[in-house]
């Protein structure tokens, strides 16, 4: 077997992976659009600022420590205690239920049908608050995250594969675990709007909003319920990006990187966000793959764009998004 | 709020449908002033302003959204296409053309195009009957009629079956007028076109024709539309017109470059004197609204400098007014009433000339900047140098209200057969119970029954057609009977005009008894709907009053009084007493005319029901059968003169749905407080 | 309403017809040649043919769901019917999009009203002039000669038909504002001012309370009458068609029942039947 | 209060469809043309002029361009910060490329160079609609910035990557590089405001800006009366791509002077200008201006007051301006969806119909 191939290969392997975590954020949007119509911009720095409540937790500090030396002229930092993370973790998502909470009075509620640009931007909105929220509460500086997840080179896979191609792949573990998780979080949420008697009600206000309100749905419930729901799957998210890479502000703009996801899959289906995640994944691993010697690298920057910008043309409502019939 | 047309005609009528059967023994003879520099004519006028105003705009129209305009020398050219064009269909000097529209430049145009081949134009109110307008037409043998729009024709062509005289019909709007045999009917452009092309042609046949025009030719027939009889077709000539808006203009100082809003019927007197008369000697501007629904905005646009309407209309734009101020928030509230009560006072003051302090014109000036200014300019009356009402008598709060805002709103007395003015007032002497002195020119006397006469260059011609009524109204030396009583009041010079002559009658004691003069005067409270006085023949008045239901009841509910009924409403003693305070207020001005200071009512009744036009009680548009109100409620008026202080008494009614039914009620009568007669003071309010 | 249509009239022929109240109609303007329309398996309209003559109201009517509204669309180039074609000014229409069938003079205002919420009433109306306005982006941008000067000119156009449907007084009123009666007359407005050859009206009076339907009728009578406009009208209150009409077509389930006179269709027994004695009058 | 209108009336079209029918309005603008023109230039200093109103002429530029686009034509674009790096290196290679090119050309080439790559990615609005279409024009913002950083063609091989600006003049004044004054400065991006702004006005009044709107509220009806969709939309791309452009040359050549794209013209900047535009007020010319002022003026004072006068650290202080920013945002949507415009108008209306409420 020609070894281009076995990288093309091994790089679509690392891109299955990296496409499930993009398909985790695109997870999050979908959930918001399809219960209340609200393209959630500010679902990255959801990630962002659960992760940096999580490792804030962790190590003890002290929130809006900054802040408070900044006015009082104290010297603050640290309780002087850690979180273990099984404490640090429920804790996490009480504050992303209370966040999520905190949302609907303070802003959905007030934009109940105002045109979807405006809900929108109130999410933007909603993005740079929380940006700078959060590195108010726990600082800005760049943070490691840890959760115990393995890391580092897969001995499993590398022999199998080396076994068979006599060629040991590398892929990292803490890739496979997510994928894992992911897969476990897509089970969990399929089977919660399948089975559970919110996630049928959920599943009412996506397909109409009006008869579901009709029957006694309350939608400022639903609306909590996704956004918490949301806030959990940010967390997994900002999990998983954080102990790669560290907890810092770029990890915001893993969002972005969802939003090519979302054309893909399209606005309001979960199986179209994990497929999309997995085909940008892998397609810009192998795009990358193969043109970085001719154009050069970091085109996973755009790659993803471009995929579905082409991709649109051809099936403007995405893979799995309902066709658009025009009426007058 | 200018929709009723209607409405606004009727208020017209009262102020041109004034006449009478008596003459007068003969006095001197009033001279006719001289033609000036051959402006003899309208034609003539208008020649002038094309040449002295030649670029100035003399008519506007809003139409297609923007206000085309025309200077007055394009005006005199589409007048003379008009006529040219009138001349080709073969209108002949002395023929009547009939003009039926809305007020339009193109339709004042055809008056000027008719008289200057030598026509007579006559003006009609379009929202005449068909039976009204066919006497008329046929009265004045119309050979030509000028329609504003299809449904102008479409009466007209209704009449035609039992009128001949016409010959041909033109029209101004061609919408819908495809369908139509044009064999016999034009439209105004083409005649326009047609005068054009055969310009050479008729050029100096026009030019005699207008040469031909003088002092005595006629200017204008107008018909006054009586409520009694037949309308009379008052003949007006150039001196009529032309004289009377000379003296009228200079008296209230009219220069080019003033506006007016022409929106009233084309065939009132005022509309022809404003529009055409004063227009054309002045050369200022005259607007035409585009429609009924636009006319306030309209009104705002142009923003007229000179403006008339009749204390209806007047009335109506305060009540909107203080509607509107209703929904406004507390704090614009409160400052809009702190202001106007400051002005009530004040405004009149500053508008009259009369000293004020520094500190009160400063207050003035901000109130302006805050109150009476924008509420001026929304209403579209910012710009008005002077404004007149007449027709009515109009309330006193109404007439101050505006004077308050600084406009310049003043009183009119005059008739269709006095080219309008008779009296009018003089800015600084405003009052809103004179009508002023008599206008330049004008000569008035009042006859020893107390009905006005008059004598002016403005005196129509004749009635047409109508010799007897022309010598019982006017006699040989030109006096004219109003069919008015009024006086003249010491020490002002203001005439007062207080009733119909023929309603005035003599109390027992021979004094003057002018039951509408005291009626007006209780009716401007608003809590006081309508109300009859009684006292011809007797020793004293007496009166029935109904109380107003909506200004009572909301006065009831404010103060949380319950009722059922209007009945009972009118019953309660703390109506009793407010309408009691009011007689005695209307007593006590009445005490301040020595002429009338008998016509204070002694003891009133609220009655039980609203008269109603329905039991015969009032005519359809509202006024007081007095004889047939005197039949039925005799047991109450013998109660009023007895010394009973209540009365049982059993009405029967008709209900909307035409049953009858019969009303019971004990009515409670009141004693009113009157006052001793103060000669020698002079009413003043 | 005038009673058009009612009482006897000359036959139909290629030159046209007079009228019972005398309007001579034309040749025909336009001739649908066996259309048939399809969406997926349904089949909206199935092989149907009629023709529109110049000068002329002509009404398609039938019950709800007849196909009507997709006809109209077929019309106005909306919808592309599989099978069959449209004969327009004698020629074969090819299959254009939308606007360019607008641009060939036909108009049309649609059901449930497509007015420009975002824009005052007269700017919905001057939209209906957009294919008289030539001036192009860099003459428009510096509003200088054409630009400015085509604006004046079919703003004066428009002000006409504003004025002969007498809609001064929300000339500057943003649609939104208006109630639907008015909505329905601005967006009659806003077709008339594309000054077009033939005129769609998809039921014109839906909704509408009495005195509005009459307003109504009398407009498209009185444009019809001044203008000479070829009317192509929807409307299932069969009792104003009657009055309105010069020639229906009945449609039901798609297929046409019916094509004639307002009396030959009154009498016709399938009409009868497809309406169920629902025939006013 | 102030308005007075009776008298006000209009006589042809060309008066009655002016920018400004109502005189008091009118000469307030002239009033302001005036101070701006006449007054600014002699009090305005370098502090004033760097941090408040250059940035706000340019950004109201930008704003312009984008309102057309998404307030005119109802087409969503988060590609602005891409559009405006376009302008920016079209304007570089420019001026190093033909150096004796007067810069008033060089930048109004950058805005058609611009407008050309916008009509480029308009050509999927064709296609798709709503957020669809402004993920799509993400990629222009991704792709474009991804292009200028990694091809060195555009920053002329300079090892530093970043492209800067060399000094050019107007009537022997220089507007760009280091020694551009202040009021030089000033007076170049007020002179190209008020030339876009009466462009935007012009474009909007008439047909075009029918179509647009026409587009915007109801696009297929708009295609049924005859409006050409991918004319429209393409137009609409290509105007607002020419603004965005040269605000975004005016931004690197007269404001920043030395650039790269990535921290010059990142996505922030598209959403900045986003912002400007909703919160501005949506298809209004003025919200445009409103738009800019408000948040180019809003973090000033919030800096001034927290760092200056509070003394805090500057990196807390922009955590905070950033949360404050985001909190007043959403405050705005809640209060006035419609924009500073839609307030301005509600404003004037009541001052037109005082003392009455309606």
């Amino acid at each position: 077997m020609p070894d281009t191939l076995l990288f093309a290969l091994e790089a679509s392997l690392n891109g299955l992976t990296a496409g499930v975590m993009y398909a985790l954020v695109a997870l999050g949007f979908v959930l918001i659009f399809k219960a209340s119509g609200i393209f959630n911009f500010a679902q990255g720095v959801l990630a962002l600022f659960a992760a940096l409540t999580l490792v804030g937790f962790q190590s003890g500090q002290i929130p809006f420590s900054h802040l408070i030396n900044a006015t009082l002229g104290t010297r603050l930092h640290h309780f002087g205690w850690n979180m273990p993370t099984v404490l640090a973790i429920p804790a996490t998502v009480l504050v992303m239920i209370g966040l999520a909470i905190l949302v609907e009075r303070f802003i959905l509620k007030h934009l109940i049908n105002q045109e979807p640009i405006i809900l929108f931007m109130a999410t933007i909105g909603l993005a740079y608050f929380l940006e700078g929220f959060g590195d108010i509460m726990w600082g800005a500086e760049v943070k490691a995250l840890d959760v115990g997840l393995p890391k580092g080179m897969s001995m499993a896979v590398d022999d199998a594969t080396f076994n068979w191609f006599g060629y040991g792949f590398y892929i990292d573990r803490l890739e496979i675990w997510a994928a894992g998780i992911a897969a476990v979080l897509v089970a969990v949420l399929t089977v919660f709007s399948q089975y559970t008697k919110q996630g049928r009600a959920l599943r009412a206000v996506a397909d109409d909003h009006q008869a579901a309100l009709s029957v006694g749905i309350s939608l400022r419930f639903i609306w909590v319920l996704t956004w918490s729901i949301a806030g959990i799957v940010a967390l997994v998210a900002g999990i998983m990006w954080g102990s790669k890479s560290g907890v810092q502000f770029s990890l915001s703009l893993i969002a972005l990187k969802a939003l090519p996801v979302l054309i893909l899959g399209g606005f309001t289906s979960i199986p179209g966000a994990i497929v999309g995640g997995l085909i940008i994944g892998v397609g810009e691993k192998l795009f990358d793959f193969f043109m970085n010697p001719i154009i050069g690298g970091a085109t996973e920057n755009w790659f993803a764009y471009m995929l579905a910008l082409v991709f649109l043309l051809f099936r403007p409502q995405g893979l799995f998004g309902e066709r658009i019939i025009e009426r007058v | 709020m200018f929709g009723h047309r209607a409405a606004i005609r009727h208020a017209l009528h009262v102020l041109t449908d004034r006449r009478t059967r008596r003459s007068l023994p003969v006095t001197t003879t009033a001279s006719p002033a001289p033609a000036q520099d051959g402006l003899s004519s309208v034609p003539a006028l208008l020649a002038r302003n094309a040449t002295q105003y030649g670029l100035q705009t003399a008519y506007r129209e809003k139409e297609f959204g923007i206000w085309q305009s025309w200077t007055w020398a394009e005006t005199h050219d589409q007048v003379r296409a008009m006529a040219l064009g009138f001349l080709v269909l073969g209108m002949k000097q002395g023929d009547y053309v009939a003009i039926i529209g809305r007020n339009r430049p193109a339709l004042y145009w055809s008056m000027v195009a008719a008289q200057s081949v030598g026509a007579i134009p006559v003006p009609l109110y379009q929202d005449a009957v068909a039976e009204e307008m066919a006497y008329v037409l046929d009265h004045c043998g119309a050979r030509f009629v000028v329609c504003g729009d299809q449904e102008q024709v479409d009466k007209v062509i209704e009449v035609q079956e039992t009128v001949h005289c016409i010959d041909e019909i033109l029209y101004l709007d061609k919408r819908g007028m495809r369908k139509y045999d044009h064999s016999h009917m034009n439209w105004l452009e083409d005649v326009m076109r047609e005068g054009r092309a055969a310009q050479t042609r008729l050029e100096p046949e026009l030019n005699t024709r207008i040469a031909a025009l003088g002092w005595d030719s006629t200017c204008v027939m107008l018909y006054t539309s009586g409520t009694t009889g037949k309308p009379k077709g008052v003949v007006l000539s150039n001196r009529n017109i032309i004289i009377t808006s000379k003296n009228s203009s200079e008296f209230d100082k009219l220069r080019p470059g003033d506006e007016i809003l022409a929106y009233l019927p084309m065939a009132w007197v005022g509309d022809f004197i404003f529009a055409i008369g004063q227009a054309y000697w002045t050369g200022f501007c005259v607007n035409c609204p585009e429609s009924a629904q636009t006319m306030m905005t309209d009104l705002r646009e142009i923003g007229p400098t000179y403006y008339f309407a009749p204390p209806r209309i007047f009335e109506t734009m305060l009540t909107t007014v203080m509607i509107r101020m209703e929904d406004a928030s507390p704090l614009k509230r409160r400052l809009f009433h702190h202001f106007m009560d400051f002005a009530r006072d004040t405004g009149p003051k500053l508008l009259d000339g009369k000293p004020v302090s520094m500190m009160a014109r400063l207050k003035y000036a901000l109130g302006n900047f805050l109150v009476y200014g924008p509420l001026k300019d929304t209403l579209g009356l910012r710009r008005i140098r002077v404004a007149y009402t007449a027709g009515e008598a109009i309330g006193p709060e109404i007439f101050d209200f505006y004077r308050a805002l600084g406009i310049n709103l003043k009183q009119l007395y005059g008739q269709t057969e006095a080219s309008v003015f008779i009296t009018q007032q003089p800015d600084g002497e405003v009052r809103s119970d004179t009508v002023g002195v008599p206008s330049p020119g004008v000569e008035v006397r009042i006859a020893d029954n107390g009905e006005v006469f008059y004598r002016s260059p403005g005196t129509f011609e004749s009635y047409y057609k109508n010799a007897e009524s022309t010598a019982s109204t006017k006699d040989s030396d030109g006096w004219v009977a109003t069919g008015d009583a009024g006086f003249f009041e010491e020490g002002t010079g203001h005439l007062r005009i207080i009733d119909r002559a023929k309603d005035v009658g003599k109390m027992a004691d021979g004094a003057m008894f002018a039951p509408k003069y005291v009626e007006n005067k209780l009716k401007f409270f608003p809590n006081i709907l309508e109300t009859v006085v009684f006292g011809n023949g007797r020793d004293r008045c007496v009166a029935f009053i109904n109380i107003d239901l909506s200004a009572v009841g909301s006065w009831a509910e404010r103060n949380n009084i319950a009722y059922s009924s209007y009945q009972e409403l009118a019953g309660l003693k703390r109506v009793l007493d407010t309408i009691q305070a009011h007689v005695e207020q209307v007593n006590e001005s009445v005490a301040q005319d020595k002429f009338l200071s008998g016509c204070q009512i002694h003891r009133f009744l609220v009655l039980h029901k609203e008269l109603d036009a329905d039991d015969g009680e009032m005519t359809r548009t509202r006024k007081v059968r007095r004889r047939i109100v005197e039949e039925k409620y005799a047991d109450l008026i013998d109660a009023l003169y007895s010394d009973k202080d209540g009365i049982y008494t059993e009405t029967e009614v008709t209900y909307e749905d035409g049953r009858k039914g019969v009303l019971k009620a004990t009515l409670e009568i009141r004693n009113a407080k009157v006052f001793g007669a103060t000669a020698d003071q002079v009413a003043a309010e | 309403m005038s009673g058009q249509g009612e009482g006897m009239r000359d036959t139909v022929t290629d030159e046209g017809y007079m009228t019972a109240d005398g309007r001579k109609i034309g040749g025909v303007a336009m001739e649908m040649r066996n259309i048939t329309l399809r969406f997926g398996g349904v089949v909206a309209i199935k092989d149907i043919s009629f023709d529109i003559r110049w000068g002329e109201i002509r009404a398609i009517i039938g019950p709800n769901g007849a196909g009507k509204s997709s006809m109209l669309n077929v019309i106005s180039g909306f919808y592309h019917p599989q099978e069959g074609e449209v004969i327009y000014k004698g020629y074969k229409r090819p299959a254009m999009r939308p606007y360019q069938v607008a641009q060939q003079g036909i108009a049309r205002t649609f059901q449930n009203i497509a007015l420009f919420e975002g824009m005052s009433v007269l700017d919905n109306i001057m939209t209906g002039r957009l294919h008289h306005m030539k001036a192009n982006m860099f003459q428009q941008a510096i509003w200088w000669g054409r630009a400015a000067r085509e604006e004046a000119e079919n703003r004066a156009q428009v002000e006409k038909i504003i004025d002969f449907l007498e809609i001064q007084h929300i000339r500057k009123t943003p649609v939104s504002r208006l109630p639907y009666g008015l909505k329905k007359r601005v967006e009659l407005a806003r077709a008339l001012a594309a000054e077009p050859a033939i005129l769609l009206l998809d039921e014109p009076m839906a909704g509408m309370n009495v005195e509005e339907k009459e307003d109504m009728c009398r407009f498209i009578l009185d444009v019809n009458d001044e203008f000479g406009t070829t009317t192509v009208l929807i409307e299932h209150d069969m009792g104003v068609v009657m009055d309105l009409s010069d020639r229906v077509v009945v449609m039901d389930y798609g297929k046409k029942i019916g094509d004639g006179t307002p009396d030959e269709v009154r009498n016709n027994q399938e009409v009868i039947n497809a309406y169920l004695g629902v025939a006013h009058d | 209060m102030l308005y007075r209108e009776a008298g006000d009336f209009k006589t042809s079209y060309v008066a009655d469809s002016q920018t400004f029918p109502i005189k008091f309005d009118r000469y307030g603008y002239y009033v302001l043309l005036g101070f701006a023109f006449l007054v600014m230039p002699l009090i305005i200093n370098d502090y004033w002029a760097n941090s408040i109103v250059v940035p706000f002429l340019i950004y109201a530029i930008a704003a312009l361009g984008l309102n057309i686009l998404i307030g005119y034509c109802g087409q969503l674009s988060l590609g602005t910060g891409g559009f405006m790096a376009v302008g920016a290196y079209a304007s570089y290679k420019m001026m190093t490329a033909f150096p004796e090119l007067n810069i008033i050309f060089v930048i109004i080439i950058a805005g058609m160079v611009t407008a050309c790559v916008g009509v480029l990615f308009g050509l999927p609005s064709l296609r798709i609609k709503g957020f669809y279409l402004a993920v799509a024009t993400l990629a222009a913002q991704f792709f474009l910035i991804w292009l200028f950083t990694r091809t060195a063609w555009f920053y002329n091989y300079s090892p530093t990557g970043m492209i800067s600006a060399p000094t050019r003049e107007v009537f022997g004044v220089p507007v760009t590089g280091p020694r551009a004054s202040a009021v030089s400065m000033y007076m170049i991006c007020l002179c190209f405001l008020v030339a876009s702004a009466w462009l935007a006005r012009n474009l909007t009044r008439g047909s075009m800006g029918r179509k647009w709107m026409a587009i915007r509220d109801m696009d297929i009806a708009a295609e049924i009366i005859g409006v050409n969709p991918l004319i429209a939309k393409l137009t609409a791309f290509a105007v607002s791509s020419f603004l965005v452009g040269i605000s975004g040359a005016l931004l690197f050549a007269v404001y920043l002077g030395a650039a790269e794209a990535g921290e010059a013209f990142g996505i922030d900047k598209s959403f900045l200008v986003l912002f400007m535009v909703i919160i501005g007020g949506l298809g209004s010319i003025f919200g445009a201006f409103a738009g800019a002022a408000f948040l180019i003026v809003g973090p000033v004072l919030l800096k001034l007051l927290l760092v200056n006068s509070l003394g805090w650290p500057t990196d807390l202080a922009a955590h905070l301006e950033i949360m404050i920013v985001g909190a007043l945002i959403i405050v705005f949507l809640i209060v006035e969806p419609h924009g500073i415009a839609a307030l301005w108008r509600t404003i004037k209306e009541k001052l037109r119909l005082w003392p009455f409420p309606y």
